[in-house]
Order: structure tokens, then C-alpha cells, then sequence
């Protein structure tokens, strides 16, 4: 059954679950909107359709403390971080963030089972809001996500008047269990216009043939590979606004007195991206430049039943210094192979 | 990870007053890396640095932190402890908790306080050292001295004797300098010129001296040891290996406008001449701007003359470059252009000239052959008066004039009135002076002779004004012990002007890198312990060129300079700083800002091939000539990537330094 | 009023911008003093004794109203000493102590006679206007 | 540090080895008195100095800064101090121009025969920070015990 | 009118490369591209073309000569470039290309424009067709903020001029900056905080900057002590930040890629754009990349600089 809230009583209902629970919502900071700490003082900006980060620092913080050694004359003692043990509500998710979260289960979820990230995701409530007005640079219909029902534990749709609730499980079902009750056929309406600007969208229908794993060594050796890394810079912007991204690096900070140690999100875009005792296996951008884009469109799939490690949000689109995202990616090497 | 060995000095009381060395000797054990630590009443004692020797061995320590007085006192001494139990010398630091601690807090548990983090720093700090080895540079075993007055001559005399060779470069035609103007000299009175000649005689005949008169040095590259120099040999238009120095040339040029220059443009020279009798190489030299065939074409008489077949107007101006080994700047001196002090009438009357002009009026070989006349009517003076200290003790805000005592004016001053007195005794002589300034041996005497034996009239003041009225010249001054004014109408007036160093000393110390004072005179490296050496390795200073100088003085100097020469071209190699700074050439952008920012002109560029995760393939890259480096550290903190760093002050050791500090 | 009371030489170090204690004692400008007949004091005294401290000496001095301010002393002067600044600093002690003759500018037009040289009016205001 | 003892604060003073540091070794055998809180690093040239080792320590919890090098003109390497002058010059504005307070930093020439003025700007300059109180803004969370 | 001067030039030496910039997936995207003789059709050159291709010509040596298009607030990072020895000025033929100003997407987007499917340029305005209908938007309220502090329209290494340039300065470039100091010190530190804060590490600053062109950057670097990948607290944004803008004091030509670049709208030029003007007021007017072989404020000296301690509040030019 369908719950409602009328947009008014949003920022009391807001304040409801902020009073027992850590809220994360879309706010803005600086001009800029982010999935960041609610409070009452806070700017909400639902009509923001793409914060800048995704909202997977949620559940995966760029910066994380694993353990800390703490000096005391000759000898140590290791004090390893605390898991998290408090709930929280992660308000205002899309669809195509929502779908990354289910991509970094597979990774962090699986065995070794990463405690801080499992942690996080049991305690953690997601509530996803349909996508009313997407936007150029999105495609997410070619991942089969659909902005106009959006997954989670808590599915919302906003008109111009009134939120609509579907809760998706059972932590979903007790944030609205006080709101009143409403017919499914409500919000048709809504997700009909949503699926009708989804399928004008220019990059709704992209050709991903031949990113299948069974052209890994076709795709690596592929030439083109050299032409379409040189304008990449080697910055980690889409990286750090990617949702599915989730390497991360270990680094040490000697505080004079211990040794903190801690990870934080790392970039293959980077010259001392997994760099080890020998050097590096990606000596030029053109390498790294692969990496990201085989990862996403190739190994990932080849190792996951064939999903894509993109989501199609289009942060990177939208982003990228030099203007040479992923898009660029699939159409010069899968259209070609398509003709 | 080190063994380091921590060593606490009492130094009697003057630490153990303060600072509880048993506490931090103690502090210390519990530090990483510290495997050793203790306390002792002197550890410079022979007993200290064997306790030091014995604990190297027996723990094995890879490093030891002294804590003790300032490294500026003993860390040449620990260093050569540690060498001599085996390790490196750089693998040593000192925590100064004497000067920087126990004599500056009075309160014990702050003092203790201070000394345990200090001597926590330096165990940070030498966590992160690394043995040092200087490196090495071979030795051109050949001087340059620049300049061929006294000062170049004596240390090149000097020089060439214990066998080396030595080049004299000269701008001007002959070698003589200064000296070579002069009449007398004091206090002996004996002639400039008997004992100037043999000695220029003596270098021009010496067969490791090699003179290059009328020549300038034009570039130098290179550091000490191992000097490049390129020397711009100026066109004399006379072949100087033909030119028998007979003179017939100089006496048929029809030109007869040029001044002389030797005789301090007081008379009028031919185009082409030979500047005095003596002068070496005896050969003429064309002076372009007067010279009717190099400005119109037509004449060449000289040509035409010359049984020698020496003149060659197409003479062109010659580059030499030579290897050198040491350099020594003997540029000298020249005076200061009396035309600023027109309140003596300088400008006005021809009777007033500067001492050098009367020294060559005075000179036999001069322009009047000795007889004291007139400039202006050739009229013999009878009332002569000395002005002391022209431009000189001026202070530096003053309009004109320099602020330092030119030191020789006194004592020529009394030489001149002196040398006047005797041959002329009808003549009246006057010497208006501030103070009588004559430290020197046997010169106060000399000065009192001046007054007693020859009745020279000394008045303690200054002239105000000198005014051309007639054939005289009105002095007004000021007698300040008798407090009263003083008018005399003189013939002649006399400034003792200042000297100043040679105008092109400037442009020698940026070519040489060698550091000058505001007055353009060169830096010693140590006002008092290094007082002949300039700062920049291998560049030497002789006679006026580094400060105002009577001529004994400068002989000395030379001599001294001469010294310093040998000893440093003696060595077959030379041992350089170990505290150089170096590039780490897979960070280096060879961006060329480290350049700019040496002193020392130590950073060059060199095409490399690199292999680093950012970068294969050729680039590049700055190569730091350990042997000319100096360690200043300025190009490290230029260096964006921080690719530069200095040995010895590395950035992780500073930082560990900083890290241990405000831990 | 008295001319006792104490005057320091900081006082006329801070009148006149001079530091006395610069000077040398080369007599140059007692030298070039067109004056110096007259003045009792010369010009070089007054640097010794300013820095001395016998300032009243020097108020009591004929010389500072014989001063012709022509400035040659300060010219001349290698040091950049001064002396006529340091004179006029003490007459302007003087002055000052004996109170209200100072000159204003107000008060020039009904002073001026035809025959007066302009450069008179002018060396007055700078020595009694202060 | 003993926990109940007033604050005072943490002061970094980096000296030149020619001139400064000597200078601090005179007013050690002068006995001048400044305070314990201050500790010298010696680098060759006040040239040597990098920005770096100045936000170094301040993340490490020093509360103030200061360079001491040779007067301008006296530089052992005869122009250290001059670029040391325009690059303290340039960031010191900066860290200013983010709020950081300007007391925090100083750059003095002090000669080796300045024994005296090198205690008495210490004092001057412990006082001023003292003044301004502990440096918050620019510490390292993570550094502090 | 760009493309037949350069097949032009092709016919002198059919080896020529040529750095331009490419139409890509949305209205706005241009990417630094290398072309040859064959690619050179799809070059393009636009008012989107905000990017500085300085910097994109470090990673594209060749052995080929090439003929890159410098618009003229590029040439001064160019110069830069060509002084610090990191390009050779004998290897390009720099074209000159007119800029009137270039258009900033993110700025339209940000007016509440979304779903933008083409821009069109009609004079002074924008026509924007978009997934909800077309609209329209003056081109002025939407240019680069760097072009609103212009240096002008001089080329200052062109070896020749296609096109009009114009001065698309407005107002004092320097008045935020003298904003900022008239502020208290804790007022700029809570400015500054609340900017730096949102600094996700992307290094987009950084690998943007043309100054910023070390081969390994310090912060990459683990022998630098300062190596870090990303800031896990206050000191180490700001540390970051300050360490940027001071290793490229004196060179930095306020080309303003890195404000551009920035995902988070961080204005990071204010801080060198302080740093020039410090420069200027101490040291005299400088413009890092005026010409070739420049020596650099802080790589220069005069024996009567003023001092560190001095007080400067503020104001003064």
C-alpha cells in the first residue's frame, strides 16, 4: 500500500526521523548540492537532480579510519576503528544512485566482507526519489534503470503538491508507517510524463555490443584506445563523482605519537594509481585512461553476470574538464563495431 | 631503522646547572631508534669521546646525537670521533642544549624540559640522515690575475716562483698601474719608479708569467679549481711581437689631440704611443679614436715608418680562453672626479688639481719634466695650499663624496709638501687637514718631519671656498684651534681627492660572482680571518680592489694573496662541500628556476633519459656541480616539485626536526 | 622669562632634524661661513656643543642672530650635519622661550614697506613664524 | 607537558647557520633569559626555508613561526636572504589572506652580533602569540594528544 | 574559415599536426584533440572552446611540428610554458585564433536550464532548445568567469591572427579579492573554510593548471612529506590549497582553468589572483607569460624590498 505526505509537512516529517536517526539528504553548501548531515538550518534541494558527488560516500566515506597505532615509548597499542552502530536514513536518492549501491554490494559484500561498508549498508535506510525532470546527460535506460521507479527501501514520487511513499522493505515500511494511506494509480501520471522525456533523451539508446567479457583481449588491443586518453588530464573527477567507482587506497599518517591508519578513495586516473615496489603496470595515461573505462564496461560485467559497473547518471558528463567521458568511450569503440 | 647512541654533556655546570642530564639521557632511551644513551661531565674530554668511540663500537650505532654546547663549537669535533670509531662524520647531530638552553632558562624542570625535546629533534633528524661523502674536483694549476698594477705583478711574482703559471691580464697598454705614476713614495721618499721597473721588468722576463696587456676579461664560467675564462685582447693596431718599441711612430704622428692618460690628461699625446719609457711591452698602441687612418683612411705615416713593419690597422680585437685554477682581482683603484667639488674651484681654474696630477707634475718623466709650474701660465707658485679628505668621510646621504677614510691621502699629502719644501724652498705650503691620520711604521714621524724639519703649515680645518680672483686663487678656510678664519691667496691648490676602486670592478664582480661592498670595493670572505680570500671559491683579492691601501700594504696583500693561490693549486683535487644540493631527476622538470636562483652558478641542464612511472624518455634535467655548490639551499625552496634538495638539510630531515619540536 | 630654562640637546635634535653627533669636526663649514668674522660662535662649534649640551651658551650666543641663514655651512657640510638648521633651532629656543613675537602670516601685509627685499619677509617668517 | 600547567605557546624558530643561529648562541653566553617554549631549528640560509616546514608546524601544533636570517645584504651566500624576503613576504600575505593571523608569523635579520636583539625578539614574539592564544586554525586535528 | 587556413598549411608540409578541439556528446563538450591530415575536418572551434590547450600540449610530444590554436588569454600560459622550458617555441606554429568571450555550460545550467539539447548563438543571445521546451538566455550573463576578467585581446605568441578578439573584462578583476581583505581574519578564514570544505581531491585544479605542471607533483610524491591523496581534515585542504597557489606564485597567469575545472565551483583563483596582486603592489606589475624568458618575482630581488612583517590591510593598490 501507497503512503502520501503533502509537500508542506515534508520538513516536519524530515525533522521526525532527524530526531532518532542520522539524516543524509541532498543540501546545499556553498552553492553547491551534496548528500550531506540534514538538519533543520539546512537548505533542501530535492529539485536538484544531480548532487555533484554521488550519494555513495554514504555508505563508502572518501576519507575512513581502519586503525590507529598509538605510540607509547618503544611499545604500541592498535586500536582498530569502530564499525558503525547507529541508524541512519539517506533521504532523496535516484534511481541510477540507488542501482550503484547494489553494484558496490558485489564488491564489498562479497567475500572478504568489508565490515565498515556492511555496516553502513545494515544500518542505513535508502529512500529514492523518481527522477521528475531528467536531464541531457542522462542515460541510465541503457543499464535497464528507470528513473521513474526507482528502487531502495523506500521508493518516492513528488508532484507539485504531495510525496508519494512505496516502501520496498521493512526498514522502507517503518519510516511511512504514520503517513496516511494512498491508491498506487496516483502517481501513473507522474511516472508516465518521467518515462515519456526518458525515451527522448539523446543518449537513451547507446550500442553497448562488444563490451561483452568475451572480447576482453579485442577491446584492450583496440588502437583507438591512444587517440580517445589524450585529452584526459589525469584528474579524478569522475572518478570522485562516480557512484560505481570504489578503489580506494590505504595511507598512513604519523601523527608524532601513532600512526593513524586510514583509506580514501583513489583514482586509476592518478600516475601512482596502485603504484608498487617495481613501479607501475599503467605507465601512461593511454593505460589508465583503459583501465577505467575496460573496468567499467568489461571486466565488471565479465565478473558479474554481465552488469555494467556504470549506472549512467552522467556526473562525469557533466564534469569533466576536458570533456572526455564515457559516452565518448561507447560510441567510438562500440559503434564501429557495429558497422 | 638506526642505532642511534645518545650522548648528554654536563659541560661541567654550565648544562648540569639547568638542565637534569640524567633525566634526559634517560627521556631519551625510550625514543625509537635509541638503543644507547647516557650522561657525562665533558663529553669533549679525550675521556668523553672515548666513551663516545666505545659505545659506537660496542652497540654498533649507526649514528650519534650529542647533546652539548653549540654545534658551532664541537660538531667538528664529534665528527671526528665518530670517523675515527668508524662512522660517517655526517652521521652525527648535536643538540645544542647549552647555548639555546641551559644558559638562557633558569627554571630546571623547563630547562630539562627544553633539552628532551631538542634532543628528540636531533634523533628525528638523524633518522633521516644519510653518510655523506664530499666529492672531488681536479685543479687547473694556472692563475689569473686581473689587474697589472703593484698588487697583480707582486702575487704573480709570487705565484710564478713556486712554479705555477700565471696570466696577468692588464686593460690598459702596459702593466705598472698606478705605482708607475707616482714621484715618491713614502715614508722613505725613495722613487716610485726605481722600484716599481725592476719589478715589472722581473714578470715581463719570468718564463711562468704570461702578461696580456690591453685586455679584458670578458666572460668566465666554471668554480674554483677549474675556471673557464674567455679574455677580450683589445686591438693595439702594432703587431706586439714585431714592435721594437723604437718610438719613431709616435714622434711622426701627425695627430696631436689625444690626451695622456699617463700623465693625467695633462698634456697632449700622439695617436699612436707608448704610455711611459718603461713601460712593458715596450710596444705603441694606436688609440682609434684619435688615429686619422682608422677614422678617415688617409695618413697610415706610422705605417710608412715603421722599419719594424709592426702597424696593422686591420687588427682586429682577439678572444683567448684559458684554463685557470684560481683567480686573483688586483683591479686597484682610481680617483674620484674632483669636478663635483667645484666649491674649490676644480672646474674654474687649471691651478687647482687633484694629488695624482701633482704627482706627475712633480715627476720628472712628467708632463712639466719635474719643475713645479703652473698649469695655467707656467709660472712658478710661491703659496701652495693642500686640501685633505676630498670626498672622503662624506656620509652616505651626503650629495657627493665617499664615506670611508681613503687612508693614503695623509701620508702623500706630507710627501708632497715635504718634496716641495726641499726643492723649492721659497715656496709657502699650507695644509688644511681634519685629522693627521698616520698609523703605519715609521709614518707619524714622516708626518712630523713634514711640520718640523720643513715648516710645512699644518691648519686643523677645512677649506669652505676657493675663489678664482686673477692669477690668484682666494683660499677661505677655518683654523679651528685658533678659532679664527683664514684667507690665503694661492697659486696653487692641491685636493687630496679620494680614491675609489676602478670603475670596471663592478662589472668583474658579477662576471666573478664575487660579492662587493656599496662602494664597490670586493668582500673578503672574513673581514679578519679571511682577509684575502672573496667569498666565492677561488676568486682572491689583491691590493686596493678590496679596500684603500698605502703600496707596502698591498704587497703584503699580494704576497698574501699569492699564498692562498699556491696552497689552493698545490692540491692535485679538491674536496667539496658535502652538503651539496641535488636533484632527484624523476621529480626534476628541468623548469630552470633553480638556475636563476644560484648564487653560485651551480645548476646546469642536461639532457637525460629518464624511466619513472610519470615519465619515459628523454628530458631535462638539472645536474648540480657539487664542486661549485655552496649549500645555501635557495634553489630547494624555488623548486616546485621539491625535486631539488640539500644534502644534510634534506626536507624530511627538517621536517622530522619540525615533527619532533611540536610533538 | 629667563633663558634657563633647561633646554636639551634632544630638543634641538628635534627641532632641527639635525644629529649633531654625525658631525666630524672637519671645520668646513666655519670655512665657508661669509660671516664668520662676526659670529661668535662659528658654525662648527655649534655641532660640538649642541651635542655637549651647552645649549644655553648658544642661546646666549650673538652669533645665532648674526647667522645670514645663507645655508653655505649646510651645503658644504660632507656629513650632512647641517650647522645652519642646528642655529636656527636655537634661536628659534630663544624665540619661543621669550613668547608671544612670533610672526603670522596675517600680520606681513601691514608690515610691508616698498623698499623691504622680499627675500627679507621670507627669511623672517622662516625665522620667527615657528 | 603536565596537563594543569597554564598554556604557553609552542614556538618554531628557524635560524640561519651564519648569522642567526650564531646570534642565538651569543644570547646564550650573554645569559639573556627568553622563553623555553621556543626551539631552534638551524638550516644553512634563511633560503632554506620552505613554506612547507612553516604549514608543517603549524599542522603539528606550533602556535608560531619565525625566520631568522641575516640583515639583507649580509647573506653568507650573499643573496639567500633576499629571495627568503620575497617568498615570506609573498606568504605570509597569503596565509594572512585565509585568515590566518599575521602575529603567527615573522621573519627578523639577526646578525651574530645580535645576541641581545635575538632574545628580545623572542620575547616580543612569544608575547604576541601569546596574545593571539593557540592556533586553532591551522593544527591538525589528528596531531593533537 | 580556421580549418581551410590550416588544409592551407597542410600543403606546405603534409606532416603537420594540429591541436584544436572536437564537438563531443553534448552542446557543450569540446575536447583537446591532436589532428592530422585526415582528422582535420572534424575540428572545431566555437564559443564553447573555454578550455586552455597550453597545458594539452605537454602530453602530445611529438616529433611532428604542430600547429596549435591559442586563443589569447592561452599565449600567456604558452609563453610560461616555452620559459620553463617544458615546450619548445621552435616546435609550434601558434595560430591566434579571436575570442569574444567563451560560453560556460555549467553557468546555464545553473540558471535552472536543464534538459539542453542545443545552443545556438544569435548575436548577443543564446537560444537553447531543451528537453521541456526552448529558451532564451542573454550570452553575456553566461560567459566564463575568466573571461570576465580579461587580459585583453592581445595575442602574445601568435605567429599569425585568425579572427576578432574582444575585451570581455568587467570591472575590477581584483575587487573580490579586496573584498576579502577588507574582511576580518576570521571572517576570511570562515569564508575560506566554508570554500576549501567542499574540495573533493579530484586534482581537476591542479592537472588543469598550466603552471601546475610538475612531472610529480609534491602531493603525489611519498619522499615530499606532504604526499597525500586526499584531505582527511581541515589542515590538509587547506594545505593543499595554500601549497597550490604558492608553488605557482609568479607564474601562474590567471588563465582561471582552475575555478573552471573545479566540480565543486571552489573559486580558487581568488587565491592566486591575491598572489598576482601582492606581486604586482611589492614588486612592480608582472604578467607571468608575457613574453618568452621572463625571470619571475620571486625567482628576482632588489636589494630595497620591503619586508614580511609589514602590516597590509586591506584595500591599496
Amino acid at each position: 500500500m501507497m503512503k502520501k505526505l503533502p509537500l508542506e509537512q515534508l520538513p516536519a516529517f524530515l525533522k521526525g526521523i532527524s530526531e532518532t536517526k542520522t539524516l543524509v539528504a541532498p543540501v546545499e553548501k556553498g552553492g553547491q548540492v551534496n548528500f550531506d548531515l540534514w538538519t533543520e538550518d539546512s537548505t533542501l534541494r530535492l529539485d536538484v537532480l544531480k548532487t555533484v558527488k554521488s550519494a555513495k560516500g554514504a555508505f563508502f566515506p572518501q576519507v575512513e579510519d581502519i586503525v590507529h597505532f598509538q605510540m607509547q615509548g618503544k611499545n604500541i597499542d592498535i586500536h582498530p576503528a569502530e564499525v558503525l552502530t547507529e541508524d541512519f536514513v539517506l533521504f532523496g536518492v535516484r534511481a541510477c544512485d540507488a542501482r550503484s549501491f547494489e553494484l558496490l554490494d558485489r564488491v564489498f559484500l562479497s567475500d572478504p566482507t568489508d565490515p565498515f561498508y556492511a555496516a553502513r549498508r545494515a544500518h542505513g535506510t535508502v529512500v529514492t526519489l523518481a527522477c521528475n525532470r531528467p536531464e541531457e546527460t542522462c542515460f541510465c535506460t541503457n543499464f535497464g534503470i528507470d528513473g521513474a521507479d526507482p528502487a531502495g527501501d523506500l521508493s518516492a514520487w513528488m508532484t507539485e503538491d504531495t510525496l508519494y511513499f512505496q516502501a520496498n522493505t521493512e526498514k522502507g515500511a517503518a519510516l511511512v508507517a504514520g503517513l496516511a494511506d494512498c491508491d498506487d494509480g496516483e502517481i501513473t501520471e507522474t511516472q508516465n510524463s518521467i518515462r515519456e522525456i526518458l525515451n527522448k533523451l539523446p543518449l537513451s539508446n547507446l550500442n553497448l555490443t562488444g563490451f561483452e567479457g568475451d572480447h576482453l583481449k579485442e577491446r584492450f588491443d583496440d588502437p583507438r584506445w591512444e587517440e580517445l586518453s589524450r585529452g584526459c588530464l589525469g584528474c579524478g573527477t569522475c572518478t570522485f563523482v562516480c557512484p560505481t567507482c570504489q578503489c580506494y587506497d590505504v595511507k598512513d599518517f604519523d601523527s608524532g605519537n601513532g600512526i593513524r591508519r586510514f583509506r580514501c578513495w583513489d583514482s586509476c586516473m592518478f600516475s601512482d594509481f596502485t603504484l608498487m615496489a617495481h613501479g607501475t603496470n599503467r605507465p601512461t595515461q593511454k593505460e589508465r585512461f583503459r583501465q577505467r573505462f575496460m573496468h567499467k564496461l568489461v571486466y565488471f560485467p565479465s565478473n558479474n553476470d554481465g552488469i555494467y559497473s556504470c549506472v549512467g547518471c552522467g556526473r562525469c558528463l557533466e564534469k569533466c574538464p576536458q570533456s572526455n567521458h564515457i559516452v565518448n568511450v561507447i560510441k567510438t569503440l562500440g559503434v564501429k563495431e557495429d558497422a | 631503522m638506526q642505532k642511534i647512541g645518545v650522548f648528554v654533556c654536563w659541560c661541567g655546570s654550565n648544562i648540569a646547572a639547568t638542565v637534569d642530564v640524567k633525566a634526559v639521557a634517560e627521556a631519551l632511551k625510550s625514543e625509537a631508534g635509541v638503543v644507547f644513551s647516557t650522561d657525562y661531565q665533558y663529553m669533549c674530554s679525550e675521556n668523553g669521546q672515548a666513551m663516545i668511540r666505545q659505545a659506537i663500537r660496542e652497540h654498533g650505532l649507526t649514528g650519534i646525537v650529542v647533546c652539548s654546547c653549540s654545534p658551532r663549537m664541537h660538531e667538528a669535533t664529534f665528527r671526528k670521533t665518530a670517523v675515527s670509531a668508524g662512522l660517517n662524520p655526517y652521521m652525527v647531530e648535536i643538540a645544542n642544549i647549552r647555548e639555546q638552553c641551559s644558559w638562557i632558562h633558569k627554571d630546571m624542570a623547563e630547562g630539562t624540559e627544553k633539552a628532551i625535546v631538542l634532543a628528540r629533534a636531533a634523533v628525528a633528524k638523524l633518522h633521516k640522515n644519510a653518510p655523506l661523502t664530499a666529492g672531488t674536483s681536479p685543479v687547473t694549476k694556472r692563475a689569473l690575475v686581473i689587474g697589472g698594477g703593484i698588487a697583480g705583478i707582486q702575487t704573480a711574482l709570487d705565484v710564478a716562483d713556486a712554479g705555477f703559471e700565471v696570466d696577468i691580464v692588464e686593460k690598459a697598454p702596459t702593466i705598472g698601474g698606478r705605482m708607475a705614476q707616482l714621484d715618491k713614495t713614502f715614508p722613505t721618499l725613495d722613487c716610485s719608479a726605481c722600484i716599481l721597473t725592476p719589478k715589472m721588468v722581473e714578470a715581463a722576463q719570468h718564463e711562468k708569467i704570461n702578461i696580456i696587456s690591453y685586455a679584458e676579461l670578458d666572460s668566465l664560467s666554471g668554480f674554483v679549481g677549474n675556471f673557464t675564462a674567455t679574455i677580450r685582447k683589445k686591438a693595439r693596431y702594432i703587431d706586439e711581437d714585431k714592435c721594437t718599441g723604437c718610438g719613431v711612430c709616435t714622434e711622426k704622428c701627425p695627430s696631436r689631440k689625444g690626451l695622456d692618460d699617463f700623465n693625467m690628461k695633462l698634456n697632449k699625446r700622439g695617436a699612436v704611443y707608448i704610455p711611459f719609457a718603461q713601460a712593458i711591452p715596450n710596444v705603441a698602441v694606436i688609440d682609434p679614436e684619435q688615429c686619422l687612418k682608422l677614422r678617415t683612411g688617409k695618413c697610415g705615416l706610422c705605417q710608412k715608418v715603421c722599419s719594424a713593419k709592426a702597424v696593422n690597422f686591420e687588427q682586429k680585437d682577439e678572444l683567448i680562453e684559458r684554463q685557470y685554477g684560481a683567480i686573483v682581482v688586483a683591479t686597484g683603484f682610481k680617483p674620484i672626479d674632483a669636478s663635483a667639488f667645484n666649491e674649490y674651484a676644480y672646474n674654474d681654474s687649471p691651478d687647482v688639481v687633484t694629488s695624482l696630477e701633482f704627482e706627475r707634475i712633480m715627476n720628472a718623466a712628467g708632463p712639466t719634466k719635474g719643475q713645479l709650474v703652473r698649469p695655467s701660465d707656467r709660472e712658478h707658485p710661491h703659496e701652495i695650499v693642500f686640501i685633505q679628505c676630498v670626498g672622503s668621510r662624506c656620509t652616505e646621504d651626503a650629495e657627493k663624496g665617499k664615506p670611508y677614510c681613503s687612508k693614503i691621502c695623509c701620508m702623500y699629502t706630507a710627501k708632497h709638501a715635504m718634496l716641495v719644501r726641499e726643492k723649492y724652498p721659497d715656496v709657502n705650503v699650507h695644509v688644511f687637514y681634519i685629522d693627521a691620520r698616520t698609523p703605519g711604521k715609521n709614518f707619524d714621524e714622516f708626518y712630523r718631519r713634514a711640520v718640523e724639519q720643513y715648516g710645512v703649515d699644518y691648519i686643523k680645518g677645512m677649506v669652505g671656498k676657493v675663489s678664482v680672483e686673477g692669477k690668484k686663487l682666494h683660499v677661505q678656510g677655518s683654523d679651528l684651534l685658533n678659532g679664527e678664519q683664514v684667507h690665503i691667496n694661492a697659486d696653487m691648490v692641491v685636493l687630496a681627492t679620494a680614491i675609489e676602486p676602478d670603475p670596471t670592478a663592478r662589472a668583474l664582480g658579477t662576471m666573478l660572482t664575487a660579492s662587493m661592498d656599496t662602494n664597490d670595493f670586493f668582500t673578503e670572505a672574513h673581514p679578519k680571518l679571511r682577509p684575502v680570500e672573496s667569498p666565492t671559491a677561488g676568486v682572491f683579492l689583491s691590493g686596493v680592489a678590496q679596500g684603500p691601501k698605502d703600496i707596502p700594504e698591498t704587497v703584503a696583500q699580494a704576497g698574501a694573496a699569492a699564498a692562498k693561490v699556491i696552497g689552493l693549486l698545490c692540491k692535485n683535487e679538491l674536496t667539496c662541500n658535502a652538503c651539496v644540493a641535488h636533484a632527484n631527476e624523476a621529480a626534476c622538470n628541468g623548469c630552470s628556476q633553480c638556475e636563476r636562483v644560484c648564487p653560485y652558478g651551480a645548476i646546469s641542464y642536461e639532457e637525460r633519459e629518464i624511466r619513472s612511472p610519470e615519465f619515459r624518455g628523454v628530458r631535462r634535467i638539472a645536474v648540480v656541480n657539487e664542486a661549485v655548490c655552496q649549500g645555501c639551499g635557495a634553489c630547494t625552496v624555488t623548486c616546485p616539485s621539491a625535486a631539488m634538495d640539500l644534502k644534510g638539510f634534506t626536507n624530511s630531515q627538517i621536517m622530522s626536526e619540525v615533527d619532533a619540536i611540536c610533538r | 622669562m629667563s633663558l634657563t630654562n633647561q633646554v636639551t640637546a634632544a630638543d634641538i635634535l628635534r627641532i632641527s632634524g639635525v644629529d649633531a653627533s654625525r658631525c666630524m669636526q672637519c671645520g668646513k663649514c666655519s670655512g665657508a661661513c661669509p660671516n664668520y668674522d662676526e659670529m661668535d660662535i662659528p658654525p662648527h662649534r655649534f655641532a660640538i656643543m649642541v651635542r655637549q649640551g651647552r645649549i644655553t651658551e648658544l642661546m646666549e650666543s650673538q652669533a645665532i642672530y648674526r647667522c645670514l641663514s645663507c645655508f653655505a655651512c649646510s651645503q658644504r657640510c660632507p656629513r650632512n650635519v647641517e650647522p645652519a638648521k642646528l642655529i636656527e633651532a636655537v634661536r628659534l629656543t630663544v624665540i619661543r622661550q621669550k613668547g608671544q613675537n612670533h610672526m603670522k602670516a596675517d600680520s606681513i601685509p601691514e608690515k610691508l614697506d616698498e623698499k623691504l627685499p622680499q627675500q627679507a619677509i621670507v627669511s623672517a617668517m622662516r625665522k620667527y613664524s615657528k | 607537558m603536565s596537563m594543569n600547567r597554564e598554556w604557553t605557546p609552542n614556538i618554531v624558530a628557524f635560524c640561519c647557520n651564519w648569522c642567526s643561529y650564531a646570534g642565538a648562541d651569543l644570547a646564550g653566553s650573554g645569559r639573556m633569559n627568553y622563553p623555553a617554549n621556543v626551539k631552534i631549528i638551524r638550516i644553512p640560509c634563511s633560503c632554506r626555508l620552505n613554506p612547507m616546514f612553516i604549514l608543517r608546524a603549524f599542522q603539528r601544533g606550533a602556535d608560531g613561526v619565525i625566520l631568522c636570517g641575516c640583515h639583507p645584504g649580509d647573506c653568507h651566500y650573499s643573496t639567500g636572504n633576499y629571495y627568503a624576503r620575497r617568498r615570506m613576504t609573498v606568504l605570509f600575505s597569503l596565509l594572512d589572506y585565509m585568515g590566518i593571523e599575521r602575529g603567527r608569523t615573522r621573519v627578523e635579520w639577526v646578525s651574530a652580533a645580535e645576541g641581545a636583539k635575538f632574545a628580545a625578539t623572542m620575547n616580543d614574539f612569544v608575547k604576541t602569540v601569546t596574545e593571539l592564544g593557540e592556533n586553532k586554525k591551522l593544527g591538525d586535528l589528528r596531531c593533537k594528544k | 574559415m580556421i580549418v581551410n587556413r590550416l588544409q592551407e598549411l597542410l600543403q606546405d608540409d603534409e606532416n603537420l599536426q594540429f591541436v584544436g578541439w572536437e564537438k563531443g556528446e553534448t552542446p557543450f563538450d569540446r575536447t583537446p584533440k591532436t589532428f592530422t591530415a585526415e582528422t582535420l575536418g572534424n575540428l572545431c572551434y566555437d564559443s564553447f572552446c573555454g578550455s586552455n590547450l597550453s597545458k594539452y600540449l605537454l602530453s602530445q610530444k611529438t616529433d611532428k611540428k604542430t600547429v596549435v590554436l591559442l586563443k589569447p588569454c592561452d599565449s600567456y600560459s604558452f609563453n610560461q610554458l616555452c620559459t620553463e622550458r617544458r615546450l619548445n617555441r621552435d616546435a609550434y606554429h601558434v595560430i591566434g585564433v579571436g575570442c569574444k568571450g567563451k560560453i560556460d555550460g555549467e553557468k546555464i545550467r545553473k540558471t535552472g536550464i536543464k534538459g539542453i539539447l542545443s545552443v545556438r548563438e544569435e548575436g548577443e543571445t543564446l537560444k537553447i532548445e531543451t528537453l521541456y521546451g526552448t529558451t532564451e538566455i542573454p550570452r553575456k550573463d553566461v560567459l566564463l568567469d575568466k573571461c570576465l576578467a580579461c587580459k585583453g585581446k592581445e595575442h602574445k605568441c601568435a605567429d599569425e591572427v585568425l579572427g576578432e578578439s574582444e575585451d570581455t573584462c568587467v570591472g575590477d578583476k581584483y575587487e573580490t579579492v579586496a573584498k576579502l581583505e577588507a574582511m576580518t581574519p576570521d571572517e576570511r578564514f570562515a569564508f575560506w573554510r566554508e570554500e576549501l570544505s567542499k574540495c573533493i581531491r579530484c586534482n581537476a585544479c591542479r592537472n588543469a593548471c598550466p603552471a601546475c605542471s610538475c612531472i610529480k607533483c609534491v602531493f603525489d610524491n611519498p619522499n615530499s612529506g606532504v604526499q597525500n591523496k586526499a584531505a582527511a581534515d581541515d589542515f590538509e585542504e587547506n594545505l593543499f590549497h595554500i601549497i597550490r597557489a604558492y608553488h605557482v606564485a609568479g607564474r601562474c597567469t590567471d588563465c582561471g582553468e582552475c575555478s573552471r575545472v573545479c566540480p565543486q565551483g571552489i573559486p580558487l583563483h581568488l587565491l592566486n589572483r591575491k598572489i598576482i596582486r601582492d606581486v604586482n603592489e611589492f614588486y612592480g606589475d608582472y604578467q607571468a607569460g608575457d613574453a618568452i624568458g621572463q625571470r619571475h618575482p620571486l625567482t628576482d630581488f632588489t636589494f630595497e624590498d620591503s619586508e614580511p612583517n609589514a602590516e597590509r590591510k586591506g584595500g591599496g593598490k
